[in-house]
């Protein structure tokens, strides 16, 4: 086993590739620790990324945020600009685990550790957000639903390694927001969770909405169906009893410890309404 | 010896007031050591493997890789420890939990155990010791494993207790039955009658520090072990008669402990430890992991309860009745017994009948949890209450007033009770504040009764006068939760001197004499007892000295304030001699002076407690808040007020997260699902509203003090009184325990007939 | 002369009786005439019983006298947590 | 598995070690430099009581590599008191008996502290938010809430 802390995204892409047996990237440490505390996981290589420069920095840019694969989600509620802009997805991030976790998590690990239930995931995808990939054959960007494939399974190739998740400068009349189910105020993993993401607009019609819930299939949903029953709408009673409907339908999800099938249809279509409604108010809806 | 325990009335100079506790700058500054903050030199590392299967036959274990592994020392398996029991069933039932025999009985129960260099060598041999088992059916729910079909655990096993003597085994290991009266009878006279069924997960202590020890034998025999315990006189007796060691020869030192409940009275990991240490030849630390924890150590009863009660239309009580069915693990347990004996200890009922049946489960062995079985009870008797003052139209409060046993009535477990504080409770309940505050929107209020017994028992503790007159308390009760403070304050108030004169430690096995656990609420009951008594036998000796000092008869010489006074005119012209001055002389008048106590603390005087909880439920999700919660509880007489209220406080906090969401969840494969905080889910800050507290002192006529235990009755109520909240607040009755999200929402739908 | 209640289960062993009279002083003699007169209890007592005197329940103490007229009361020996 | 060297700065003392590259900063504190004020409750971030402050950062110690440590400032409960004067948090814990069994108090104490360093004037609400990371299974949190109250305000007049 092997701990090495490269300074570049050269070197750190040219270690990850060049790497045999299994490497782990460590960022924030918050589930890859846990992993192998738990002996799931023994890597030959552990490959710590927060020396690299840059990486552990909020960038405001004219197209909008670049947020580093190493920020930590307290850094990111500690950012005015993104919380101004982007409050659903702060506060997503804001909720995984603890204080103590907050001040190591990053949205980048949450993302890779491909959790059907990671909590700022559909807050980003919901967003719109893309991620930068860099790897051994340059960089590359995608639409962040891309990234987990299932259960603790990524589409990132040997030797790729997310360098910042990119967010858009925002649209006027624009909010987000994030709600998941948990039976404790605090440290609990999401039962189910629902992110809304809409823009609307002089009249307060949805111009465009993007809906994603967690916790309710292999991976997390964006769910079209929602879309088309907000576009071309005010949130009006009728317009929010549809969306919990259509978010309750599209769920496929299983029953285990944290919940049941029936819970999770029923509370999707109640959070899903709940994160509508103060996306809303946040895009200036009345 | 001729110590007198009965209450007097007096007033108090330092019991009832609230110093800081003497063990406390240590606590905060992180100088205390627990189980796992002592090391000694040369020390090992010890694993234990642990069966992933719920129920198998162990065909045979290799452990030659292991072995071989450079830097392991010592492998040991059951063939390490064999059987000295002795046909001791219980202690036979110790060992084979610490170490399978011939079968592992539950997902965790350990099957052998390394001790190498380091953690990374001892997890690497765990993997290299082959186990060959044949894996049999399991059963872990109550009850499926009571019917006829289910796999049989143990097929020695036939039901005690039944009036027929069973000719097939079963997994019932005994049938239990108390009561007086005739229910028929009293059933007869009812004009309602309330009849439900309930059913309460298995909930862990979830103490925040998971078990360790360090264990060291040397080649004579000797032996040391450091452990955090509730117990470590039971502990050196258990591991010694486990071991074969003779008790003298094995030091047992307790550590600061991180919590126990009820579970640290029980050894798990500390034989293994000394049989590892044995056969290593050197000290070996053992330090369980969380998921240790969960999955072999602990946990309370799983149960399934039905309860009838009928009452005429004036809010009296004719005829209740209870069956109790509560899972023990793979072991013989009496968990259902001490339930069906404090189910309706609350009331005063001419017909009551409990029947308890024991059921074995692939499950881990059930250990005492703070009140061990009563909450459960509870939990069904005042949900059936609650709806039974309903029915009739009563006030819950004004109807549970009306039945409250008091002196003079005879328990629904035999006894007839002495003075007792249930009626106090509930009248100060009643006039609470908290009864009368509004109520919002999916709210709802509840509130219930408990009991508990409060032990008592073998209690030995010895008081010294240092040179400078301080004063050295050694007790041999581990202090759980502040009872040096209050022993401290104890033995200032019989020396009449300052608590900060005192300093009470708890002595390791071979400084003391046999101490049983701190459990059962006795800590601070039974230790109390000895202080006084051993302060009274150490004032005996000052006087005596005094005598000698002044060269007056003893007889002329009282003790007050600290002081040794000559009493009467005669010796007017002698200055009262104070403590430190009679101990400066010590050396002169006879030696050091000491006052020792050994005794049994019998009469721990019961105590009873009524919680007010408000909820509020979300009816679209099933979350619950506990906005405002009350306690009020007798404690006999409070020592010190502010560790009473902790453990009031702790112990309806401990309630309020079994009741909402605390439970083992088992796989259909039999494996804990959720071994850890995260899934295990334990009340956090932000779940809690401030917990206010009531001490009522309804004087114990069995302590001189008045004092009753305290530690355990809080966890007794929250389950029924939240339950009851929550079916105020949601308009459904709660039936099972956790009342998770998931169970209220689907109550609420059913209803809606959703 | 002392009249003994035993709990249900206990009563059942000692040949379906909930009460028993045995001529006793103290909590020792009261066991081993029991066990004498009721030896299906011997386990029960080996095992551990405690003895409820006038409501006061006793758990090891053999001297404790049982006065003329006591209410005495059999009860099993409990665990805590 | 080679070691890894490592240095690093502990309640303001400068201190090097090695370690193993899988080695948390816990096992580190506790077990090669005799640190054994943060608890292991979980290893798994759960119940916060191996909390420190890690370059002004709460986090659990259980959760950072000893590696990682290189070239940063930890504090740790052994840090918080002055010589023999303790902390205000440290003394209104021992005050309001905040603690019972007290495995989970320096964990605690160390969560209040970065509680208090970033909102000197917390709200019951943000004090019971700030403190859930931490787990304590013997007080129902009321003391210890009470104390970090007490403690803020007599901090604040300081």
């Amino acid at each position: 086993m092997r701990y090495i802390r490269p300074l570049s995204m050269e070197d750190a892409v040219g270690q990850l590739a060049g790497s045999s047996g299994t490497a782990a990237i460590l960022a924030g440490g918050s589930d890859l620790l846990v992993r192998m505390k738990g002996g799931f996981i023994e890597p030959d290589l552990i490959l710590d990324i927060k020396a690299i420069d840059g990486l552990s920095e909020i960038r405001e840019t004219a197209e909008g945020f670049s947020i580093g694969a190493a920020v930590s989600c307290a850094l990111m509620g500690e950012s005015a600009a993104l919380k101004g802009e982007w409050p659903g997805v702060v506060e997503a991030a804001k909720l995984i685990g603890s204080k103590q976790v907050q001040g190591r998590c990053t949205i980048t690990g949450n993302l890779c550790n491909a959790s059907p239930a990671a909590d700022s995931v559909p807050a980003l995808v919901a967003a719109g957000a893309m991620a930068l990939i860099a790897g051994p054959a340059g960089r590359r960007t995608v639409a962040v639903e891309a990234v987990p494939t299932g259960p603790g399974k990524t589409s990132l190739a040997k030797g790729e390694i997310i360098e910042a998740i990119l967010l858009d400068r925002r649209a006027p009349r624009s909010g987000d927001a994030y709600l998941r189910f948990i039976p404790r105020t605090e440290m609990d993993i999401a039962v189910v969770s629902a992110g809304v993401n809409l823009t609307l607009d002089e009249q307060g019609v949805v111009k465009s909405a993007r809906v994603a819930l967690g916790a309710v299939a292999p991976t997390v949903l964006l769910v079209e169906e929602a879309t088309e029953a907000l576009i071309g709408r005010k949130l009006d009673e009728a317009a929010l009893e549809r969306l919990a409907k259509v978010c309750s339908g599209a769920c496929r999800p299983i029953d285990d410890k944290r919940g049941t099938v029936e819970f999770r249809r029923k509370v999707a279509g109640v959070l899903a309404r709940r994160a509508a409604t103060t996306a809303y108010a946040r895009a200036g809806g009345k | 010896m001729n110590f007198d325990p009965r209450y007097s009335n007096r007033s108090f100079t330092s019991v009832g007031t609230r110093p800081i506790r003497p063990d406390g700058v240590d606590k905060v500054t992180g100088r205390a050591r627990y189980g796992a903050d002592f090391n000694m030199a040369g020390q090992l590392v010890g694993r234990v493997l642990r069966s992933p299967h719920p129920h198998a036959k162990i065909r045979k274990i290799d452990t030659a890789k292991a072995e071989k592994l450079a830097g392991v020392k010592a492998v040991i398996t059951a063939a390490d420890l064999p059987d000295l029991t002795d046909g001791d069933a219980a202690m036979y039932d110790i060992l084979d939990n610490c170490m399978a025999r011939k079968k592992a009985l539950y997902d965790g129960h350990a099957v052998a155990a390394v001790a190498a260099v380091d953690a990374r060598t001892a997890r690497q041999a765990l993997k290299l010791i082959e186990v060959d088992y044949e894996v049999l059916l399991h059963v872990t729910d109550v009850d499926e494993a009571m019917k006829h079909t289910a796999p049989l655990l143990n097929d020695a096993i036939f039901t005690e207790g039944l009036e027929e003597k069973p000719v097939k085994p079963s997994n019932v290991t005994k049938r239990t039955q108390f009561g007086h009266g005739d229910i028929h009878e009293g059933f007869g006279q009812a004009d309602f009658v309330v009849k439900r069924s309930f059913k309460t997960e298995q909930t862990h202590q979830g103490y925040i520090e998971p078990h360790a020890c360090v264990a060291s034998v040397s080649s004579d025999g000797t032996a040391d072990l450091w452990v955090c315990t509730q117990g470590h006189f039971v502990y050196r007796q258990h591991c010694a008669q486990l071991l074969g060691m003779e008790a003298s020869k094995l030091r047992v030192t307790s550590s600061e402990i991180g919590g126990g409940f009820g579970g640290k009275t029980h050894v798990w990991a500390e034989p293994v430890a000394l049989a590892l240490a044995r056969k290593a030849g050197r000290p070996v630390k053992l330090v369980m992991t969380r998921d240790e924890v969960f999955r072999a150590s602990g946990p309370t009863s799983a149960t399934s309860i039905d309860v009838r009660i009928g009452a005429r239309k004036d809010g009296t009580i004719t005829a209740a009745e209870a069956t109790l069915r509560y899972s023990c693990g793979p072991y013989a347990g009496m968990w259902a017994e001490i339930g069906a004996m404090t189910a309706f200890a609350c009331y005063r009922l001419e017909n009551v009948r409990t029947v308890g049946y024991e059921v074995l489960v692939n499950r881990p062995k059930t250990a005492a949890y703070r009140a061990p079985s009563a909450p459960m009870a509870a939990f069904a008797v005042e949900s059936a209450i609650d709806e039974l003052a309903k029915e009739i139209g009563m006030d819950p409060v004004e109807f549970r007033i009306r039945n409250a046993a008091q002196e003079g009535t005879r328990s629904s477990y035999g006894p007839v009770y002495g003075p007792i504080g249930i009626g106090p409770t509930l009248e100060a309940a009643k006039n609470h504040p908290h009864m009368k505050a509004p109520l919002g929107k999916n709210q709802g209020r509840g509130m219930a009764c408990g009991f508990w017994f409060n032990f008592g028992g073998q209690t030995c503790t010895d008081l010294n006068i240092g040179m400078d007159g301080s004063v050295s308390l050694a007790v041999g009760t581990v202090d759980v939760g502040g009872s040096r403070a209050s022993l401290s304050l104890v033995a200032a108030e019989e020396l009449g001197i300052a608590y900060e004169q005192v300093k009470a430690v708890v002595a390791d096995t071979s400084s003391l004499g046999y101490n049983d656990m701190t459990d059962g609420s006795r800590g601070t009951f039974s230790s109390s007892m000895a202080t006084i008594s051993a302060a009274r036998n150490t004032i005996k000796i000052l006087r005596e000295r005094a005598a000698q000092m002044w060269d007056i008869p003893v007889d002329d010489v009282v003790w007050e304030k600290g002081h040794a006074i000559a009493k009467g005119e005669k010796y007017g012209n002698l200055a009262a001699l104070s403590l430190k001055e009679i101990a400066a002389a010590s050396g002169k008048t006879g030696g050091p002076i000491a006052g020792h106590s050994e005794l049994v603390a019998d009469g721990a005087g019961v105590s009873f407690a009524t919680h007010i909880c408000d909820i509020e439920v979300d009816p679209e999700t099933g979350t619950t808040r506990v906005l405002r919660y009350t306690v009020v509880q007798d404690a006999g007489k409070a020592v010190h007020p502010t560790y009473v209220e902790g453990q009031y406080q702790g112990g309806a906090a401990q309630g309020i997260g079994w009741a909402l969401n605390e439970e083992y969840i088992y796989g259909k494969d039999g494996r804990l699902q959720n071994p850890g905080f995260l899934d295990y889910r334990i009340p956090v800050c932000s779940d809690l509203p401030m917990i206010d507290t009531q001490i009522l002192e309804i004087p114990n006529p069995n302590h001189p003090y008045g004092v009753r235990g305290v530690g355990e009755t809080s966890i007794v109520p929250p389950l029924a009184a939240i339950a009851n909240a929550v079916s105020n607040a949601a308009g459904v009755r709660m039936t099972h325990i956790p009342m998770s999200p998931p169970r209220i929402l689907a109550a609420i739908e059913a209803e809606r007939g959703g | 002369m002392v009249e003994v209640t035993l709990w249900g289960s206990l009563g059942a062993i000692a040949g379906g009786k909930s009460k028993v009279e045995i001529e006793a002083k103290d909590i020792r003699e009261l066991f081993r005439k029991l066990a004498e007169q009721y030896p299906g209890l011997e386990p029960y007592i080996d095992r551990g019983i405690a003895v409820a005197i006038d409501g006061v329940i006793y758990r090891d103490t053999w001297s404790k006298e049982l006065p003329e007229g006591a209410e005495i009361f059999l009860l099993p020996r409990l665990a805590g947590g | 598995m080679a070691g890894v060297a490592v240095s690093t700065t502990i309640n303001g003392d400068n201190v090097e070690y090695l370690c193993q590259p899988d080695e948390t900063l816990l096992d580190v504190l506790r077990d090669r430099l005799g640190l054994t004020g943060a608890k292991e409750g979980c290893g798994t971030g759960d119940c916060g009581a191996c909390s420190i402050i890690l370059d002004d950062r709460l986090v659990c110690s259980c959760l950072v590599l000893g590696a990682e440590a290189e070239g940063r400032r930890v504090e740790t409960i052994e840090g918080m008191a002055h010589g023999d004067r303790l902390h205000p948090l440290q003394q209104k814990f021992l005050e309001h008996a905040a603690l019972q069994c007290g495995i989970c108090t320096p964990g605690f104490l160390i969560a209040a502290k970065d509680l208090l360093a970033k909102n000197p004037d917390p709200t019951e609400e943000e004090i019971r938010f700030g403190l859930a990371g931490n787990l304590c299974r013997c007080t129902g949190y009321d003391k210890i809430v009470r104390a970090v109250q007490d403690a803020a305000s007599v901090m604040k007049g300081a």
